[in-house]
């Protein structure tokens, strides 16, 4: 990280400074707005306004961003599978269809007017309450995401513990779901809902832990901030570049397909065993709730992972930093979704016990190494020559080893098999 | 700011107290962690981000889990149906237990000393929403917490780590009295 | 059925299987029954399993079908031989042509029918088809049941979609072929057909290592298959299973080898034997057989010999057999499909009875599953490849 | 492979006093079977599974065949010679026999061996008659595939298995009541009611469905439509 | 080493990412009503009354009225009823004619067994797959007037198959036409013969 020589030092002579960048038009362009929106406001209404503001921006833009990611969704799952996937719904009353990019809207509509059935025997307040308590928590996550450079909607001290914080009660909803629908599939997905947030808590938050511990701060502006600067003007100083940045991004990934029940563990709703899981009795607005909340949760934890482990909004290169922060972000992001959705196309799904057994004996046990790794990265701040290829060394080993001989053992007696034939 | 407190406090230990009298335990769980969510805002409210931030993530993500498990996986067994619930030895054994607890709470509040606050140190709230856009002081940030818990508190740390221990294998134990015919062969 | 009836059903069961195990021990909680279909997704249709649960490891499994059953052998002791061959299609309507196929071999042991030497290719060749396309899509279906969002299934149909264009424009009609005849096959295969079979054959190759590439290795679907739902080749035998199933417990019995029926002694290939009889043994069988099947087919469409396609002594209008009971069987791709025709010498048969291999291949279905999760009993019911049409008949 | 005959031969042997009898398939394929009494059918069905020159380990294949009570016309030329010109050529008097041959249930099982790859061989289970004596010895115990086969003899035929561990209906409803397989079954006459060019089908709906549900659809054959 | 399987895996359906939009082999996907597959000559659907004449269906249908494909129908689709009087066929000669062919379509499972049995080529197999309708009842079962189709689109539908037949059957008219011509050469040699004895025999005989 401060390996610095002359070279650097010309390198980075040319380039504008960090301050210039920061000024820039269309870096403060979503401020200027703000401004000019609040402008025509008396004084004492605008710190109101301006908090609304940030909440419809941030409702509106990733409510789009849902409606979208959902169709991007079924196109690349298409592609992928070899079809077109929806390319058919036109522009209302004309026969433009510009590759159905009004899917989302068409399936927004058919869900909002479809019939809500709810099953006789449910429990018909916690039945309602399921799909609003989840989406709640799951929008409360995006207050603290740091998205531009100028871009945090509220910044806490402890923003990374209130994101997790917020996080934790959606599966509350999902057994809220699970329990008051009456169903015994349902049921069996919220035990399973229940039991999949308790093995993957852990692994996700010790893989942050390291961060925070690098860092210095649960803030996520700091963290951010901690993240700035480039080795040589090429590799930026993500966490992600660092070897125990790269085990803990790998794991905060893996415990968050499992946070957000994406393939390979969607096993509360496995749909070829639990048909819907959850959301069996669940139709109309309140399974599009779900599904809301479902995919905000995805986009809020890839918002995190930005934060935490890929820099950020910062650029990549000090040589395109004239494209403004809330773009690179949106951009690491939709790199992160497009992975979602890519592990979704090619990976079955693992059973309970493997999910469990995944978390605790692979996934927990690797981060807690990882811990230590960035602890040993941290003291080792000022190692220098010959001693930072040492250093790059133990830590890479540090990671890899762990992960052959805890992988060896999780894939103890699963090999690929030899065949005999009979002639 | 008094109003916000009495809004908390009521919903708490309203929320505690309806949860106490459901007779569906499913609903009596779901109604405990509405009062964990009060004591988390309690704590917003006092200035105690991390505390509160924690105390959500710890009760609401894993004790409610935890709870919620015990609930749905335990047998309604017979013994619950005998012992009548106004048992006067269970009265008097639930008093003198309660008077401990609160005893213990007691003595270590009086003893505790509270760092002096002054008044503009508390942080202004909205009244009624909870969640405060900027909190400054007292800034007892994550940094002071760890230096505490690992310098002056490291016993109290070490025995609850080792009391926790200790459920958990107790716990272990309990559950593994499965025998080993149930024993299912794992790839 | 009650728990304690189920040792006495243990105890009636002499063969060897896994036991039911019974669960009244203070420690366990109430069973849980779910009933698992007969609208569920991954039922392979409208089957149904009464699923006796234990937390979520089965105690029980209870089949329940026909749900679809039409009784298919009354319908073929109604109408003449030639009627039935249509309805055979509609059996197992992944595999029209072996169907066919075996209807035609029972009836032509029944009244002494010979079949011309290029019919007896051109079946091998469309019966190996079948098999590829059969194969390809029970694993295309056993993915999706392991969760796999429907992409190994979409590149298996897309393959099977090759192969019903090759149906289609031979027969007609894409699943229900209503292609074999008594003493040969209806249509001869043009030249052009033959060398679209000869292009799907050497490309199907290049298919079967893209599919494998993305399937065998996977360390999740090793984890699902492996060690989950054995069979054991005594019970395997006992029950008459047959078919993949079979060899993947490692009983070398393939009816190709065994009854030598048609020109296949002609044909040099192997028969691929699993040694632990579990789900991805059951896979992998078939996946090494859709490569031997290509060598049949590579040979095959090398020996095509000319002349006729039909037996020009066989009658297709008053079709009377003599008095008499025949059993034919050969080995379909989900197993031994037989069928058993009993002629009193009238134009319709007395006795029209059919062997459904995915049927009986259900019987140790519960063995199966038996102590595994219901996420198992999905897969191991995947992977014994049912088609209901034909369980229900 | 033994022949039925021989099979036969050994298995009076073994079991002295057991009803076996080889019936003959008159037809071209020529698949013999052995007709076996229900007294000693499990220990006989064990003997060939185990054993060592048979072992026949598989029984592929169950099913069931219904021969309703029939009236058998045997027509029998008695020719009498005529007594007073014995030259001449007899006399031919047809004299027609009436015989009630009486219904019966059949039980066909198949059996292969998969150690010795050979078979089939095939026998026979008959029952006393079609009503009250429709059972026959459960094979199940000895081979494990005959478990849903001989429940679907039983939906189908009515043949009750006797030791069979789960004799239930399989293919039909449980509170189906007739087995539909056996030949004199009547179809219920419950079908929805749909136009169809033949009679038959539409007067037993219209007889159950008193009032057809759609007058527009009355008209079996329409005129011509272009 | 744990997870090369799957990277494999996530290769290999990246390869088919790509492979969609350039390799028509991977995408097989045609937009129906827009587009529409050629069909295979073989292909069938619902089978079709053969006319001779376009211009007059009724009059110049094939069929007879055998009955046969009625008989040997599995699904026992087809309804006949025989005409009262007769009709020259083609080829002049008096034949029967069905007064009723219907066939319920909802039944009818394009088995092609109707087409094998019979012995006049006059019912085929049709290519028309767009036949959706509204009406469940009445619609589905086709009359002689709606499956009536000229000998004309045979040949456009199944051009091998209609050559063949067509072939076949002008082979049949021959051989029966020459058979008649012999029939009645003879009838006139025997008139001439008995006319006057001493006459020859036709040497075409």
């Amino acid at each position: 990280m401060t390996l610095s020589g002359p070279l650097t030092f010309l390198l980075q002579l040319p380039l504008a400074s960090a301050a210039g960048a920061a000024d820039a038009f269309l870096e403060r362009l979503p401020l200027v707005a703000r401004d000019w929106v609040t402008s025509w406001l008396p004084e004492p209404w605008r710190w109101l306004v301006n908090s609304l503001l940030s909440i419809a921006v941030i409702l509106s833009v990733f409510g789009l961003l849902f409606a979208y990611v959902t169709l991007a969704e079924r196109k690349i799952l298409g592609r992928i599978q070899n079809r077109p996937g929806p390319n058919r719904t036109p522009i209302p009353f004309t026969k433009l269809r510009f590759f159905g990019l009004a899917q989302p809207f068409a399936d927004g509509v058919k869900s909002l007017t479809k019939e809500d059935v709810v099953p006789r025997g449910a429990d018909h307040l916690l039945h309602f309450l399921a799909p609003v308590v989840l989406l709640a928590f799951s929008i409360l996550t995006f207050a603290v995401i740091p998205y531009g450079r100028h871009l945090v909607p509220v910044e806490l001290n402890a923003g990374v513990l209130y994101f997790f914080a917020a996080g934790a009660a959606t599966e509350l909803a999902v057994f809220m779901a699970g329990w008051a629908s009456r169903n015994k599939y349902s049921l069996l997905a919220a035990m399973r809902a229940l039991a999949q947030l308790i093995s993957y808590e852990l692994p996700l938050l010790l893989a942050w832990v390291p961060v925070v511990l690098v860092a210095g701060s649960l803030s996520t502006t700091e963290i951010v901030a901690a993240q700035a600067g480039w080795q040589f003007n090429v590799i930026p100083h993500w966490h992600v570049f660092t070897p125990w940045g790269a085990a803990g991004f790998a794991i905060f990934m893996i415990a968050a397909l499992a946070e957000s029940n994406r393939s390979p563990f969607d096993l509360p709703e496995a749909e070829s065993e639990l048909i819907a899981g959850h959301l069996t009795e669940y139709s109309g607005f309140k399974y599009a709730l779900f599904f809301m909340a479902e995919y905000f949760g995805m986009i809020a934890l890839s918002g995190m992972a930005i934060t935490l482990f890929l820099g950020g909004w910062h650029a990549p290169s000090p040589y395109v930093e004239f494209i403004p922060s809330y773009v690179w972000f949106m951009g690491k992001l939709s790199a992160l979704l497009l992975g979602f959705i890519w592990i979704r196309a090619t990976f079955p799904r693992l059973r309970m016990d493997q999910l469990t057994r995944f978390a605790w004996k692979f996934l927990v046990p690797l981060a807690l190494i990882n811990l230590g790794n960035a602890a040993f990265w941290s003291l080792s701040f000022h190692w220098s020559g010959p001693f930072q290829i040492l250093r790059w060394l133990i830590s890479v080993l540090v990671v890899v080893g762990p992960f052959v001989l805890l992988g060896r053992k999780l894939s103890a007696g699963v090999a690929p098999r030899v065949y005999r034939y009979a002639v | 700011m008094t109003a916000a407190l009495v809004l908390i406090a009521v919903f708490t230990l309203a929320t505690a107290a309806v949860a106490l009298s459901l007779r569906n335990l499913i609903h009596s769980a779901l109604l405990l962690i509405a009062s964990w969510f009060g004591i988390a805002a309690f704590y917003l409210w006092a200035g105690a981000e991390f505390v509160a931030f924690a105390q959500v993530l710890v009760y609401v993500g894993a004790v409610s889990m935890v709870v919620l498990f015990a609930v749905l996986l335990t047998r309604r067994s017979r013994a619950d149906t005998v012992i009548a619930p106004d048992s006067v030895a269970r009265a008097i054994s639930a008093v003198i237990t309660g008077i401990a607890v609160f005893g213990v709470l007691g003595a270590a509040i009086l003893n505790t000393s509270f760092a002096r606050l002054s008044p503009a140190g508390v942080p202004p709230l909205p009244s009624g929403t909870g969640v405060s856009p900027v909190i400054s002081a007292p800034t007892a940030t994550v940094r002071d917490i760890g230096m505490q818990l690992m310098s002056t508190h490291a016993a109290a740390l070490l025995i609850i780590g080792i009391l926790l221990t200790v459920a958990l294998l107790g716990a272990v134990v309990l559950a593994a009295q499965d025998g080993p015919e149930s024993k299912q062969e794992s790839p | 059925m009650s728990v304690s009836d189920l040792s006495a059903l243990n105890a009636q069961r002499a063969t060897p299987g896994a036991r039911v195990r019974e669960v009244h021990d203070s420690f366990h909680g109430d069973l849980l029954e779910v009933s698992m279909g007969p609208h569920h997704p991954s039922t392979h249709g409208v089957f149904r399993m009464i699923v006796t649960l234990d937390g979520e490891t089965i105690v029980k499994l209870k089949p329940v079908f026909g749900y679809l059953h039409r009784n298919h052998e009354k319908l073929g002791e109604t109408v003449t031989y030639l009627g039935s061959m249509p309805y055979t299609d509609r059996l197992d309507y992944l595999s029209s042509m072996t169907n066919n196929w075996a209807y035609a071999l029972a009836v032509e042991k029944l009244a002494g029918q010979a079949v011309p030497e290029r019919a007896e290719y051109v079946r091998v060749i469309l019966a190996e088809l079948t098999r590829l396309l059969n194969h390809t899509c029970l694993a295309g279906f056993l993915m999706q049941d392991c969760g796999c969002s429907g992409t190994p299934l979409m590149y298996a149909f897309r393959e099977r979609e090759y192969i019903l264009d090759l149906f289609e424009s031979l027969s007609g009609s894409r699943m229900m072929c209503n292609y074999q005849r008594f003493g040969g096959c209806r249509v001869d295969p043009s030249a052009d057909w033959l060398a679209g079979a000869q292009k799907l054959t050497d490309r199907y190759g290049t298919f079967l290592d893209e599919f494998e590439t993305l399937l065998t290795g996977n360390e999740i679907i090793m984890a699902r298959t492996q060690g989950v739902g054995k069979l054991s080749p005594e019970l395997a035998i006992s029950a008459g299973v047959t078919g993949p199933m079979l060899r993947a417990t490692g009983v070398n019995y393939d009816l190709r080898k065994v009854d030598a029926y048609g020109v296949y002694p002609r044909f040099d290939f192997r028969v691929p034997l699993g040694d632990h009889g579990d789900v991805y043994d059951r896979y992998m069988i078939r996946v090494l057989e859709m490569r031997e099947s290509i060598k049949i087919l590579q040979q095959a469409l090398a020996g095509l010999p000319a002349g006729p396609i039909m037996d020009p002594k066989a009658k297709l209008r008053s079709f009377r057999p003599k008095a008499g009971e025949a059993y034919g069987r050969i080995e379909g791709p989900k197993g031994e499909i037989g069928f058993y025709l009993l002629s009193d010498g009238s134009p319709n048969p007395y006795r029209y009875r059919i062997r459904p291999p995915s049927f009986i291949n259900l019987t140790v279905l519960e063995d199966m599953c038996l102590g595994h999760t219901v996420a198992d009993a999905v897969i191991i019911l995947g992977s014994v490849d049912i088609v209901l049409g034909e369980v229900d008949r | 492979m033994e022949s039925p005959e021989q099979i036969r031969d050994r298995l009076l042997a073994r079991f002295p006093g057991a009803e076996i009898s080889v019936v003959t398939n008159p037809g071209i394929a020529a698949q013999h079977s052995l007709l076996l009494g229900a007294a000693h059918a499990r220990a006989i069905a064990e003997f060939l599974r185990d054993d060592p020159t048979l072992k026949l380990d598989q029984c592929s294949n169950v099913t069931g065949i219904d021969w309703p009570e029939k009236e058998i016309v045997e027509t029998k030329n008695i020719s009498t010679p005529d007594p007073a010109n014995p030259a001449a050529p007899p006399k031919v008097v047809e004299q027609k026999t009436k015989r009630l041959q009486p219904g019966f249930l059949e039980v066909v099982y198949h059996l292969y061996s998969i150690t010795h790859r050979h078979g089939p061989v095939i026998f026979r289970l008959r029952t006393g008659n079609r009503t009250d004596q429709a059972t026959v010895p459960s094979l199940t115990p000895v081979w494990r595939s005959c478990e849903f086969q001989e429940r679907e003899v039983f939906d189908l035929f009515g043949v009750t298995f006797v030791g069979h561990p789960d004799l239930r209906r399989i293919l039909m409803w449980d509170e189906f009541k007739d087995h539909p397989m056996r030949r004199d079954y009547v179809e219920p006459d419950d079908y929805e009611w749909e136009p169809t060019p033949h009679g038959a089908v539409l007067e037993k709906a219209k007889a159950h469905y008193p009032t057809p549900p759609a007058p527009a659809a009355v008209a079996p054959v329409k005129g011509a439509v272009a | 080493m744990l997870g090369t399987g799957l990277l494999q895996g996530l290769g290999v359906t990246a390869k088919n990412f790509v492979g969609s939009f350039h390799d028509p082999a991977r995408l097989t996907t045609i937009e129906y009503p827009e587009v529409k597959t050629k069909l295979p000559e073989a292909y069938r659907n619902f089978p079709f009354l053969v006319t001779e004449n376009a211009t007059d269906p009724m009059g110049t249908l094939r069929c007879v009225a055998c009955q046969i494909c009625e008989k040997e129908c599995p699904p026992q689709c087809i309804y006949i009823e025989k005409s009262k009087d007769k009709k020259p066929d083609a080829t002049g000669k008096p034949q029967l004619f069905p007064a009723v062919f219907a066939i319920d379509t909802s039944v009818c499972m394009s088995c092609q067994i109707c087409v094998e049995v019979c012995p006049f080529e006059a019912i085929k197999m049709d290519q028309v797959y767009e036949i959706a309708t509204t009406d469940r009842f009445s619609a589905l079962l086709l009359n002689r007037e709606q499956l009536a189709k000229s000998n004309a689109y045979y040949h456009e539908i199944h051009p091998t198959e209609a050559a063949e037949v067509d072939a076949r059957l002008a082979a049949e008219r021959k051989a029966a036409e020459e058979k008649a011509a012999a029939a009645a050469a003879a009838k006139a040699a025997a008139a001439a013969a008995k006319a006057s004895p001493v006459a020859k025999p036709p040497l075409t005989a």
